[in-house]
């Protein structure tokens, strides 16, 4: 029989090994996925993760893996902090559509212009519209105790609904035919979030993940906050020992996910989707929580499992394209690896042992 | 010589049993007529925006020399790939921009929802239709027209009651929608979402009828799938691959209706007495032959405004862009 | 076989167990006979609890042989070993707070009957042997000792031939230990043999028949504890020689009292706290107020209220004249506040972090470990390693978590980072709770040494004895209520308890319950 | 234009409301053993097409609903595997068990779409059904309707008057105590999951084979995490699962027959409508603090690991 031991502290190695494993095994059973597919799986596992990166076209797929993984990083780092104090945000889809929804709606509100405020004061709403529906949960919890998990969610609905009133009505282009979605920021360039330098899909959403990286990491190390996050995921009687407020704490982490989730979404409809649509939300807020696990809550960590997952999107696309790979299978596929990281993860915090039904010698007498 | 490589991008999965199933249904059919002079390849569920722009990116390195892009929101990102890669041809679906290398396609649906509003004015008996709208767009704005305005010629009576579920893909809330008219007394129902839900639930109450839609939902006949409304892509879609073939391609705006085989009436069941089966043939092979046109005058708008005068017809831009209901429609179009 | 070892109801002879790191029992042999009070003693972590488990069926020992009136004895579960007719008490009780006393109870039995017989068993039961209960009460509204209460008549209704109690009287009054004695002696008139642990030296030599010895795992002497005294009994636990704290002449310090509560009224942020009522006291520079009182009574909330966990109301917290009542925990740091809780693991310490990282959690606001917002991690390195060194905590490095550390050596830690940080005013709860002998020692002396340096001391613990050793001043907690305080010379134990709240309640047990106990039990079988 | 028939709605939304009651009154089970399963969208979605794959080969609704509660069960018993032996986070886990559901479904229905399934036939009440009012409100519903019914009131006898629903709620009060006393709470845990991953399933099929029906990729639409919000809602009370799960079906038709019925409220609002009120009726639940902590499991969500 197998037996789990709680080691003293965390194994270093194991936890920096796990991740690794993880992957590893993901490989070997979404090859064994997509050869019941019939499918050749060790092309498909290349397709997915070596031709992106230095396949034949690969000058094109790395720097979208920085334009995918952007959101996803920068997201995950919000909810990552979140979650270290066990506040569970899970609604980051609808924050990060309430981000370019106020975002957007600023920049539009000043059409046309050429102000150089305007992309700030655009980024600027951006985080507020984030931060702003994030705080409904935070606002509730506090209050009332209401669950963040389940209210955060409901507002994802909410928020999808009024993405898509704001493109049939309020936001809707007027030069658009009568056709819902609001106008293209590629073409009004005060708000346009391009590419900062050409072909290397780093725009202004790119850099804000990269900071928040470098950021957060900082807060975590180095300073009394961060310390105090960490202390409320670990022993929350203890972070209000150290004086830490359960309320601030929890609003701090709600809002400043939202926010960040907010930034993304902004990022990503003035560059990338370039306009609000009824279908803008693809699910980024969701991943993004795979992410921060992914990158056990770690910002390095974080950075890694963004870049892996944004790899595993566009490998996947590939493999559809030249494999005729469903893309359910590269959804289960993600999923795998997410049970992997989790199942592997006791390895870090325990020891296993096996152990023989040893005898005791009074039964037998 | 290598094949002509052929991709499609589909908004929703092929196995929807809608809109982007047709279009692949398409994409079989140049296969079928093809053979091995061609070679296509997919990506199905893309989401519009950035995955777009980058899936059509990484189709056209992979090779494609023409490649079909299925859906409305995908309109910026082909015109934006099409300028990258001048040498691809690329084909748009229901948009509104073009370049040299950029053609736009559409089916003119509301032909056919004019003869299942014949159909549908002749069968109600409550004289109350029930037709369940995706989003507010002119394409379907167009269609609940076109319905109200032919089964009001057939029956002056009847009325028409819309539920817009803001989703062209739910098949629960589309059984829902469809539950909630036929509570209302509606005994015909109309569907421009795509999921079959709505036929199943009619096919629950005796005497509600309904109609395919996007694909033939032939499962449902004879009732309550009565007959139905056929988005049919392969003849336009064998018609550019041979162009793309001979050398001939160029950019183009096609709006096809039943009278190109875009829009293709499902056989009408014998649920449906022969002289209004009759009666609907007639209309459709009117339609066909240009001789007739579903938005014919005298027509007015829903505020009692004058639209149409007698014997005009609207212009293809009015109906591109349609964002009101004709006389006679009750509620207001969300905004 | 021998015949005395027929006549014993439990033999247990070359039991081992070991736990990574710790050999918790040691080819441990001993035996008890029907009617028979045998105590365990031993000092924190000497694996009295893990026995007495085995013979439980909860822990499968590696080695050894148990027999049960003769015959083999290997419960594999807590299961078996209720169908041979053992019951148990547990240290931390295992009780259900949202389910009600009858529920609790079938929970504990083999074949409970219906709820209603239940109850009505309960009742006949607890009122023969003097503890009232009402079944259809919730757990978690339960005083300590009522709880307690649950978990004997638990026990009673099974009609046990072995009873085993692991330190049942910590969270009792005098009297109420009176009463449960009074029970513990009848059900041993009647046959049945009770294992008994507990520290508390003066109730074992006044209960118990016989009692074995454990140290680190091994059985170092066995003993008839109204034989020896208390002090004989504690060096055998130990193994060396104990010291009695020293105390400093006292100082007469001038000014404001360094601690004021007046009227200190909160409520209990736990679902089922005990909320306080008007607590007021003062504390002198160089005075150590001790605050007794069964466990539950509101020393948790009193320690959360005094250190600004639990926010109360301007007025109700002065330190030195400064009103301190809505002020939170760091601003009472900064005021000169140390509190160090009962609860070392994961209150006072994160269990999952650093011992480095455990010094910063209080000390970063007196010892100035962070500026501006940044920590200073070299600095609380060396404030963690000081700790550590001055106050021999026994650990691998300051690198290791706070998990990783043994509990007395995680309470010296805790005690050591807060009285270093040069206090006005020192809340402790539980000083040596779960630390050995002559850790506790130097524990308190240490306390005595800050409070002769001018701090106001509140050490709020259950154990009596400790309280009379370091206390100027005693007060006794009581639903949430504060007793006036009394200076500690001239004390009794008798006054002490009625402080407490004398015995909840209970009355000692009429003669015949055990009557009232075999008739029920009678039913249940059929 | 109309007005709504009070009969009517109340029929049509006990059948609206099936599948997100059997999802929920099986979380409840899983929560009052203290385990949090965010996974109910995952499990639903593959009861969903397992269900619906059963009943299309073998001809049988039954077997659908038969394969449908095992699929989900067995689902469900990943989750188990990791939280209750290798002890991985809840909330994590249950996400990827969505996760991974709704891929893995998509992928295994990849041959059913546009298949018809066999129906499933109505209970036949004879005469009663003709009753009026509670004939066509109550007594012309398939039997899943009822059957969904019947194991609400079956959890709530179990957990009411059983011993083993005594142990059940014993082990998500406290784990420990649980296992002091020799209660096995791995195993019951294990148990209590596999029956909440069963009831999911079925929810799934009901979708697919009762309400919709028909299979499509994603067809449940986030309704596993309604079954959430309602377990919450309902304060972990079986009855009150039931009312709070009507009480979103209500709201859900009742929006589309304002609209049917040509009430000019903005449609936009009307949609969001199901989701604001439940958010509200959490808030109103948890807002009586005490309550909600006497009621919500002690150990919900909190890893056991017993060492001895
Ligand atoms: N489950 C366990 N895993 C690892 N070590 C354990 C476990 N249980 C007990 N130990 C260790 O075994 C030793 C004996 O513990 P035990 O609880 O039996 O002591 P005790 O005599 O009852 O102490 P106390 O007086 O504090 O109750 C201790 O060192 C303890 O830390
Ligand atoms: N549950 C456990 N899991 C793993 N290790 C444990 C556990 N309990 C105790 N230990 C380890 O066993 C050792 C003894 O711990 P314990 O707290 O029992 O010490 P102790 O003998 O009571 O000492 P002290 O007198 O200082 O309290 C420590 O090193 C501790 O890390
Ligand atoms: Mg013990
Ligand atoms: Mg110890």
């Amino acid at each position: 029989m197998l037996k789990l031991e709680r080691r003293p502290a965390p194994s270093r190695l194991w936890t920096a090994a796990t991740p690794v494993l993880a992957v590893i095994a993901t490989m070997i059973a979404g090859g064994l996925l997509f050869a019941a597919l019939g499918k050749a799986p060790v092309e498909a596992i290349r397709t997915i993760f070596w031709d992106p990166l230095f396949g034949e076209f690969a000058s094109y797929s790395r720097p979208q893996l920085l334009v995918k993984a952007g959101p996803l990083i920068l997201i995950a780092i919000g909810l990552s902090l979140g979650f270290k104090a066990q506040v569970w945000n899970i609604g980051a889809e609808g924050q990060y559509m309430m981000g370019a929804l106020f975002g957007a709606a600023t920049g539009l509100a000043f059409y046309p212009t050429d102000s150089v405020l305007l992309f700030p004061a655009m980024v600027v709403m951006g985080a507020f519209g984030g931060f702003l529906w994030a705080m409904i949960p935070a606002v509730l919890k506090l209050r009332f105790g209401t669950s963040e998990i389940l209210v955060s969610l409901m507002l994802v609905y909410v928020a999808q609904h009024i993405m898509s009133a704001a493109s049939f009505g309020m936001l809707r282009n007027p030069e658009g035919m009568g056709f819902p979605g609001s106008r293209n920021f590629q073409h009004y360039p005060a708000a346009f979030n391009s590419e900062l330098i050409a072909g290397t899909g780093m725009h202004w959403g790119g850099v804000a993940a990269l900071g928040a990286v470098v950021a957060a990491y900082v807060l975590l190390t180095r300073h009394i906050l961060g310390f105090h996050i960490r202390v409320a995921g670990e022993a929350p009687r203890a972070a209000r020992f150290a004086g830490v407020s359960p309320v601030l704490l929890t609003s701090i982490c709600l809002g400043t996910s939202g926010a960040l989730a907010g930034l993304a979404g902004l990022f990503e409809v003035t560059g990338p989707a370039g306009q609000i649509t009824t279908d803008f939300a693809s699910g980024y807020g969701f991943t993004a929580i795979i992410v921060a696990f992914l990158g056990r809550l770690h910002p390095v960590g974080i950075l890694l499992a963004g870049l892996l997952m944004a790899l595993t999107y566009i490998g996947g696309e590939l493999a559809q394209l030249t494999l005729n790979l469903p893309s359910a299978a590269v959804q289960a596929f993600q999923g795998m690896l997410l049970f992997f990281l989790l199942a592997f993860d006791v390895l870090a915090n325990f020891r296993i042992r096996l152990v023989g039904s040893k005898s005791v010698k009074g039964a037998g007498a | 010589q290598d094949p002509l490589k052929v991709g499609f991008i589909y908004v929703g999965p092929i196995g929807d049993l809608g809109w982007s199933y047709q279009h692949d249904q398409g994409r079989l059919a140049i296969e079928e007529e093809f053979g091995d002079k061609i070679e296509t390849v997919y990506l199905e569920s893309v989401p519009e925006g950035a995955d777009a722009e980058r899936a059509l990116t990484q189709m056209a390195m992979q090779g494609a020399d023409l490649i079909f892009t299925t859906s409305f929101g995908y309109m910026d990102p082909t015109i934006n790939v099409a300028a990258k890669f001048p040498d691809v041809k690329f084909e748009h679906a229901t948009g509104y921009k073009r370049a040299d290398n950029v053609s736009t396609y559409n089916a003119r649906f509301y032909e056919g929802r004019a003869v299942m509003g014949t159909i549908a004015g002749h069968m109600t008996k409550s004289n109350k239709i029930g037709y369940i709208g995706s989003f507010p767009i002119p394409e379907v704005i167009q269609g609940i027209n076109a319905t109200f305005i032919h089964a009001q010629k057939v029956n002056p009576d009847v009325e028409i009651s819309v539920v817009w579920a803001y989703t062209w893909f739910d098949p629960a809330k589309e059984a829902d929608a469809a539950k909630a008219l036929i509570e209302q007394g509606v005994d015909v129902i109309l569907a421009h979402t795509d999921s079959t839900a709505p036929l199943a639930e009619a096919a629950k109450t005796e005497g509600v009828i309904g109609f395919g839609q996007a694909s033939d939902m032939l499962d449902f006949a004879p009732s309550p799938r009565v007959s139905s409304i056929i988005d049919d892509w392969s003849p336009y879609y064998i018609k550019r691959v041979q162009a793309m073939l001979d050398g001939t391609w160029t950019s183009t705006d096609t709006w096809g209706g039943i009278g190109e085989g875009e829009v293709v009436i499902g056989e009408i069941t014998d649920a449906v007495p022969a002289e209004v089966k009759a009666e609907a043939e007639a209309l459709t092979a009117a339609i066909a032959d240009k001789s007739y046109h579903p938005f014919t005058g005298p027509l007015n708008k829903q505020d009692g405004s004058a639209w149409l005068a007698e014997g005009e017809v609207a212009d293809d831009g009015t109906l591109a862009g349609m964002n009101f209901y004709v006389e006679g429609i009750e509620g207001d179009i969300p905004q | 076989m021998t015949g005395t070892e027929t006549a014993q109801l439990l033999t247990i002879r070359g039991l081992t167990k070991a736990y990574p790191g710790v050999v918790a029992n040691s080819d441990v042999s001993f035996s008890v006979a029907p009617g028979e009070v045998h105590a365990l003693l031993g000092e924190n972590g000497a694996g009295k609890s893990t026995l007495v488990k085995a013979i439980y069926g909860l822990v499968r020992p590696d080695s050894g042989e148990m027999r049960m009136r003769g015959e083999p004895y290997a419960p594999t579960e807590p299961r078996a070993a209720r169908a041979a007719g053992v019951a148990m008490v547990f240290q931390h009780f295992s009780l259900f707070e949202a389910l009600n006393v009858a529920e609790n109870v079938a929970l504990g039995m083999e074949h409970p009957p219906r709820q209603r017989e239940l109850a009505a068993k309960i009742r006949a039961v607890s009122e023969a042997y003097g503890l009232p209960l009402d079944p259809s009460r919730l757990v978690g509204d339960l005083s300590a000792g009522e709880r307690q209460r649950v978990e004997i008549i638990r026990c009673l209704l099974q009609d046990p031939k072995l009873l085993i109690m692991d330190e049942p009287t910590s969270v009792l009054t005098p009297q109420e230990v009176e009463i449960l004695f009074a029970t513990l002696r009848q059900l041993s008139a009647e046959g049945t043999a009770i294992l008994y642990i507990s520290h508390k030296l003066e109730e074992i030599r006044s209960l118990c028949d016989s009692a074995t010895i454990l140290r680190r795992g091994k059985v170092v002497a066995t003993c008839t504890p109204r034989e020896v005294s208390a002090r004989d009994l504690a060096e055998m636990m130990v193994g060396t020689a104990l010291t009695p704290p020293a105390r400093a002449p006292r100082t007469d310090w001038a000014g404001a009292p360094a601690l004021e509560v007046t009227g200190l009224s909160v409520a209990s942020p736990m679902p089922f706290g005990t909320s306080l009522k008007g607590i007021g006291f003062t504390v002198a520079r160089g005075e150590v107020l001790g605050i007794a009182g069964v466990a539950g009574n509101g020393q948790d909330e009193l320690l959360l209220a005094l250190s600004g966990e639990l926010k109360s109301a301007p007025g109700m917290v002065r330190a030195a004249g400064v009103d301190l009542g809505d002020k939170g925990p760091n601003d009472r740091r900064r005021a000169g506040f140390v509190v160090a809780p009962e609860e070392r693991l994961g209150h006072a310490a994160a269990p999952g972090m650093s011992l480095v990282e455990n010094a910063l959690l209080s000390g970063w606001v007196r010892m100035g470990l962070v500026r501006r917002g940044f920590i200073d991690w070299a600095a609380t390195r060396h404030f963690a390693e000081g700790v550590v060194k001055e106050y021999d905590v026994r650990t691998p490095g300051t690198h290791v978590a706070a998990r990783a550390l043994s509990g007395g050596n995680l309470q010296k830690f805790v005690i050591g980072r807060e009285l270093s940080q040069e206090p006005a005013v020192i809340v402790i709860n539980q000083p040596t709770w779960g630390v050995d002998a002559s850790a506790a020692a130097s524990i308190r002396q240490v306390i005595l040494d800050r409070a002769a340096a001018g701090a106001a001391v509140v050490v709020i613990s259950q154990d009596l004895d400790e309280l009379m050793e370091i206390a100027d001043r005693f007060a006794a907690l009581n639903e949430g209520r504060l007793s006036a305080p009394r200076p500690v010379q001239g004390l009794t134990m008798e006054q002490v308890g009625l402080m407490m709240g004398g015995a909840h309640g209970m009355h000692v047990p009429e003669a015949g319950a055990a009557d009232v106990l075999h008739a029920e039990a009678a039913d249940a079988e059929a | 234009m109309g007005s709504i028939d009070p009969i009517l709605l109340i029929a049509s939304l006990m059948v609206a409301s099936t599948p997100i009651l059997l999802a929920a009154i099986g979380e409840l089970v899983v929560e009052k053993a203290g385990v949090l399963n965010l996974g109910v969208e995952g499990m639903m979605i593959v009861g969903a097409i397992a269900g619906f794959a059963m009943a299309v080969e073998s001809g049988s609704p039954l077997m659908g609903f038969l394969g449908a509660a095992v699929a989900g069960a067995a689902l469900s018993l990943i989750f188990a595997f990791l939280t209750q032996v290798l002890l991985s986070n809840q909330v994590a886990t249950g996400l990827a068990l969505t996760l991974f559901g709704i891929g893995f479904s998509a992928l295994i229905g990849q041959g059913y779409t546009g298949v018809r399934p066999p129906p499933t036939p109505k209970m036949d009440f004879g005469p009663l059904s003709d009753i009026p009012v509670i004939g066509p409100m109550l007594l012309r519903h398939d039997p899943m309707v009822y059957v969904s019914i019947l194991i609400i009131a079956a959890v709530w006898a179990f957990l009411k008057f059983t011993r083993a629903g005594l142990v059940l709620r014993a082990v998500g009060e406290s784990h420990d105590a649980a296992h002091a006393l020799g209660y096995k709470v791995v195993r019951l845990r294990v148990l209590a999951i596999a029956f909440g991953g069963a009831c999911a399933g079925l929810g799934g099929a009901y979708l697919s084979l009762v309400r919709v029906p028909q299979w499509t990729e994603g067809m449940t639409a986030g309704a596993g995490w309604i079954a959430l919000a309602i377990v919450v809602f309902a304060s972990w009370r079986p009855w009150r699962v039931l009312a709070g799960a009507y009480l979103f079906g209500g709201v859900t038709v009742l929006q589309l027959n304002l609209q049917a019925a040509g009430v000019a409220i903005p449609v936009q609002y009307l949609s969001m409508a199901p989701y604001l009120i439940t958010i509200l009726v959490l808030v109103l639940i948890s807002a009586d603090r005490r309550r909600a902590a006497q009621n919500a499991p002690a150990s919900l969500g909190r890893v056991f690991h017993a060492s001895s």
